[in-house]
């Protein structure tokens, strides 16, 4: 009895402190604190569970723990930043597996004794489950480029999609109605796995983010479906926690991304729009610079402003963007960062990468902070960013980024853009601003070009 | 029952509330740390697993709740080991008071 | 019942804390609207009274809960239309767009 | 069991009715809808109670809705808006005593039968109920200066309510250990219709305003301790959060008003502070100035900012204020209102009274948003205000007031102060402010006073 209460007591405060947890992320002060309780909440949960006389053999459930835990200190201490998104989306597995199994646990045990509603959430959570496992991995193989990141389409795809999809559920119904068919239950999950490939398979690599975080909140649901299966609570409200806010994040950002949510989730997204635009780059030239004058340039501005982009990410090179800030800094002049909420393969990647390199985070300002300042400064650098300054998204209602908004980079004096070539950016659309006649083009590696600028700086 | 799953759905919906209203208010600077946090939490299925692998229901029972506990765990630490190490780069600019 | 009466707790917690969040967000503007809002809300124990009332479990019962309901009534009738009352009242600048 | 699921169904809505209610008053464009959902709400919720089995005999139901929405109708329409916290207080009597009602039917049905559970529970909202009650009640009529406003108190006081508290405690436990005690249970009920008249009379009717919504907050636990009893999810869900909104305004007010809370809480607060203070007037004399000269400084100015207070909702004056404004806009001048968290005598009381006289609410700055305004201001015209402009809340740290943030009327250019006398205000604190060199006074009522400013501004 007593126990009991201890294990309730433990599991009610594991609740609060996720909410603690997630609250503290309102601000960077209070983000570590905050992460560091959920984290004790978490430890409690454990506690609590492990004190229940349900639990009789420990030796097994040790070697899991020890076992999880080797593999995820292992996985998390060398993972670069820039592999945050696969990271994230092979993790989603893990939670989303160890559901599953949980499910399938309780299924084989009470089958003959479900009730409705405990057969229903048994049900969503080996589905969404199963889904979320292939989904999770199909997305980090391809973040990791295991498979072509490109879109992989067939004719009917969504049809067949829905039509599967269709079919599981029906088995649900199936098995809400009469429980005790595990044959229909093991097809639903088997359909669940095959659902979770087939979702992802037709979007491109670089939509993936919403992809992974819609599967976070899938992943969620799951959980929370196991909370009302055994019916515990702890589980059910963290569940509710994921759940929206993995929602809530790929609804951010397809909307930044200027994309309707449906959009996103009916698969077909990601495809790389067709590049049919108004602009018609053949007969324009782009002006390259030196890394001499660019050097120059930025040594005598005055005001500076870094944009970093996808780019910035693929190079690795915010250390050295941060370097070249100092530099010029220490000549007098004034380094701000831009950030466009889009920028880079994942909500907040430009934050990450730049508070790795050490530079403050009250230097990382968003576009509304930003963008009337571009007009008072002398140099807009550019580092492999590309849609999110591209002007068509305010011009050309034709393209396919129109409506998003940008930040302001041609309303700079002067614009240097580094990249290698011309290649558009994940958009796949051509940006006029790279042929504007106050931008000029320093390409090459974006690491090794602000290398070569940071020393030239350091010269003058 | 019934009416212990009724409430239990009163639950799910308030901590979405709750869910909704905290995380609207998480600033797009910290997205990252934000999604591998919520990834650490889903870790909590853990705890489901943990009565699976150790309560004695038979073999297949406990096969499936160890290989379930080990993955859960993997998120858990990973998750807030990673968010962690993020968190830890965030800061302030010394000069500034 | 126990584990019910637990569920319940988290229920009456998780309801504080949005509670708390969409409070501190009134701005002190409109304090007094969100007094006598609350105060109609808090009729809700109308529901209680009715059962107490309607459901035959004899004379005091029923007495007792017809007061409430008369009580309760109050409350809610009162409340709401104080509040729309007051709320009617605050208007924008017409000669600003 | 259908039945059951729509009555499931009608409480949750109400529920989150409720929640969208309170969250649509973070602006006053959508308050009005958002409380008209919640009204639908509690339609839904009751609508949801009566098709309930349970219920069999509709007659007296009817009666006692007919004759509450009767009163309800009766007391709301006319009562006007300086008359609202004690139109509150005397609400919260009607939602406690309804509670209390339920509560002691549910004892006497359930005796024998009762969980320890369900007996807190009882326990707590008849003993919060009653409490509630007469508390409302004494607080209704200080407000109502049915009794004396001014506190009431005697010797060991303090100690003498915390034994009976401590009494009704010990009665609950009692109950909760053995149920079947009837004449406990009164005689606890008995305590906490005491404990209610005892904690209000030690508090001066200008503190009433905390103690109101303190009571609200009581009533809501109440109600949720209901909820727990009779296990009804709408009203722990209702209950927690009028708790929570009550708690937390009485202690935003008690902020505002640079008091500890606990302070509020522990009775002889609201004792007139002992007016001693640094300021010793008696060698000091104000100057008072004449109707036509302020009218003609008020008509001539170009910026003039009216700071109302609790004087105004005493003289009604708040429809003049609003004609002065209007006169003085006509001849070009530009009228702003201050409004201070605190002024008047309940959390917003200046912006209601305002707002019935049809001043657009986008003209009623609080503190943060006008304070830095007024040196740029020509005239200030200070209606029945005086604590929350005494400069002794800045600069005499032996004042009560001291701390309590204020608006910065001295730094106006010139100050106009409408009041009766020299009488201090709520704090009791002499207000320095009177003898400034560019203060000067326009003795009498404020409506009468602002009446004639009207009618010589228009006839310059
Ligand atoms: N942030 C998110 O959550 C998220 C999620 C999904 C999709 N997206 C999308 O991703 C895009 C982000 O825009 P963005 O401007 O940041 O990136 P982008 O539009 O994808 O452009 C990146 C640019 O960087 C250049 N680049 C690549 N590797 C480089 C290297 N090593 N050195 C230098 N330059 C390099 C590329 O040009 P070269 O090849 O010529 O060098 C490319 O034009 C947006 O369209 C957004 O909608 C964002
Ligand atoms: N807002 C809240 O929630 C709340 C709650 C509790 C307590 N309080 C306290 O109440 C005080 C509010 O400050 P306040 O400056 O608004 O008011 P105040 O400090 O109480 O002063 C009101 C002034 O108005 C004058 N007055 C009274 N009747 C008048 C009439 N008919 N015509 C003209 N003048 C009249 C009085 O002086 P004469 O008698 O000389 O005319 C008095 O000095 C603060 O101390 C605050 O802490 C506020």
């Amino acid at each position: 009895m007593t126990r009991l209460y201890l294990t309730e007591a433990a599991y009610l405060a594991a609740s609060f402190l996720f909410i603690v947890g997630l609250k503290s992320l309102s601000s960077p002060d209070s983000a570590r604190r905050g992460m560091q309780q959920a984290a004790l909440g978490m430890l409690l949960a454990i506690i609590g569970t492990l004190i229940q006389h349900e639990i009789v053999r420990y030796e097994w459930i040790l070697a899991g723990l020890a076992a999880g835990s080797a593999i995820g200190v292992a996985i998390s201490l060398r993972v670069p930043m820039t592999a945050m998104p696969q990271r994230i989306a092979v993790s989603h597995m893990f939670g989303a597996l160890a559901a599953t199994l949980v499910g399938i646990a309780e299924y084989e045990r009470h089958m003959e004794v479900l009730s409705r509603g405990k057969m229903i959430a048994l049900g969503f959570e080996v589905l969404f489950g199963a889904l979320t496992i292939t989904g999770s991995f199909m997305a980090f193989a391809k973040l990791q480029e295991l498979v072509p990141g490109r879109p992989i389409t067939f004719r009917f795809q969504n049809i067949f999609n829905l039509t599967l999809f269709a079919g599981a559920v029906a088995l649900l119904v199936a098995l809400i109605v009469q429980p005790v068919q595990p044959a229909l239950f093991y097809t639903m999950a088997a359909l669940g796995l095959a659902l979770g490939v087939l979702m992802v398979l037709p979007i491109g690599g670089a939509d993936m983010p919403v992809v992974v975080s819609l599967l976070n909140s899938y992943a969620g649901l799951a959980s929370a479906a196991t909370g009302f299966a055994i019916s515990n609570t702890v589980l059910i409200i963290a569940g509710a926690l994921d759940g929206t806010s993995g929602f809530l994040l790929s609804v951010l950002m397809s909307r930044a991304m200027n994309r309707s949510f449906t959009n996103v989730l009916f698969g077909a997204f990601g495809k790389p729009p067709d590049a049919s635009t108004a602009l018609d780059v053949s007969k324009l030239s782009a002006r390259s610079i030196s890394v001499e004058d660019a050097a120059i340039q930025l040594a005598y501005a005055r005001s500076v402003i870094i944009v970093p982009g996808y780019g910035m990410a693929v190079a690795q090179a915010q250390h050295q963007a941060r370097e070249l800030a100092t530099a010029i800094e220490k000549r007098g002049g004034e380094v701000k960062y831009a950030i466009h909420p889009v920028a880079g393969r994942m909500p907040g990647h430009m934050n990450v990468l730049l508070a790795e390199a050490d530079v403050p985070y009250d230097k990382l300002l968003d576009m509304e902070a930003i963008n009337d300042e571009f007009e008072r400064t002398d140099v807009a650098l550019v580092v492999g960013a590309n849609d999110v300054v591209n002007p068509a998204a305010r011009t050309d209602p034709g393209s396919p980024i129109y409506g998003m908004p940008i930040l302001n980079v041609d309303r700079a004096k002067s614009v240097i853009i580094l990249k290698r070539g011309m290649s558009p950016g994940f958009s796949g659309v051509e940006n006029a601003l790279f042929y504007d006649p106050k931008t000029t083009m320093l390409f090459g590696d974006a690491k090794s070009s602000l290398a070569k600028l940071v020393a030239e700086v350091k010269n003058l | 029952m019934q009416s212990l799953s009724i409430i239990q759905l009163y639950v799910f919906l308030l901590a979405g509330v709750v869910g909704y209203q905290v995380i609207s208010r998480v600033p797009s600077l910290l997205h990252t740390p934000l999604m591998s946090a919520t990834n650490a939490i889903s870790g909590i299925s853990l705890v489901g697993s943990l009565v699976a692998a150790g309560g004695d229901y038979g073999r297949l029972s406990t096969i499936l709740g160890v290989v379930a506990v080990t993955a859960a765990t993997i998120n858990v630490v990973g998750g807030f080991l990673i968010t962690d190490r993020m968190l830890r780069m965030f800061k302030r600019d010394v000069r500034k008071p």
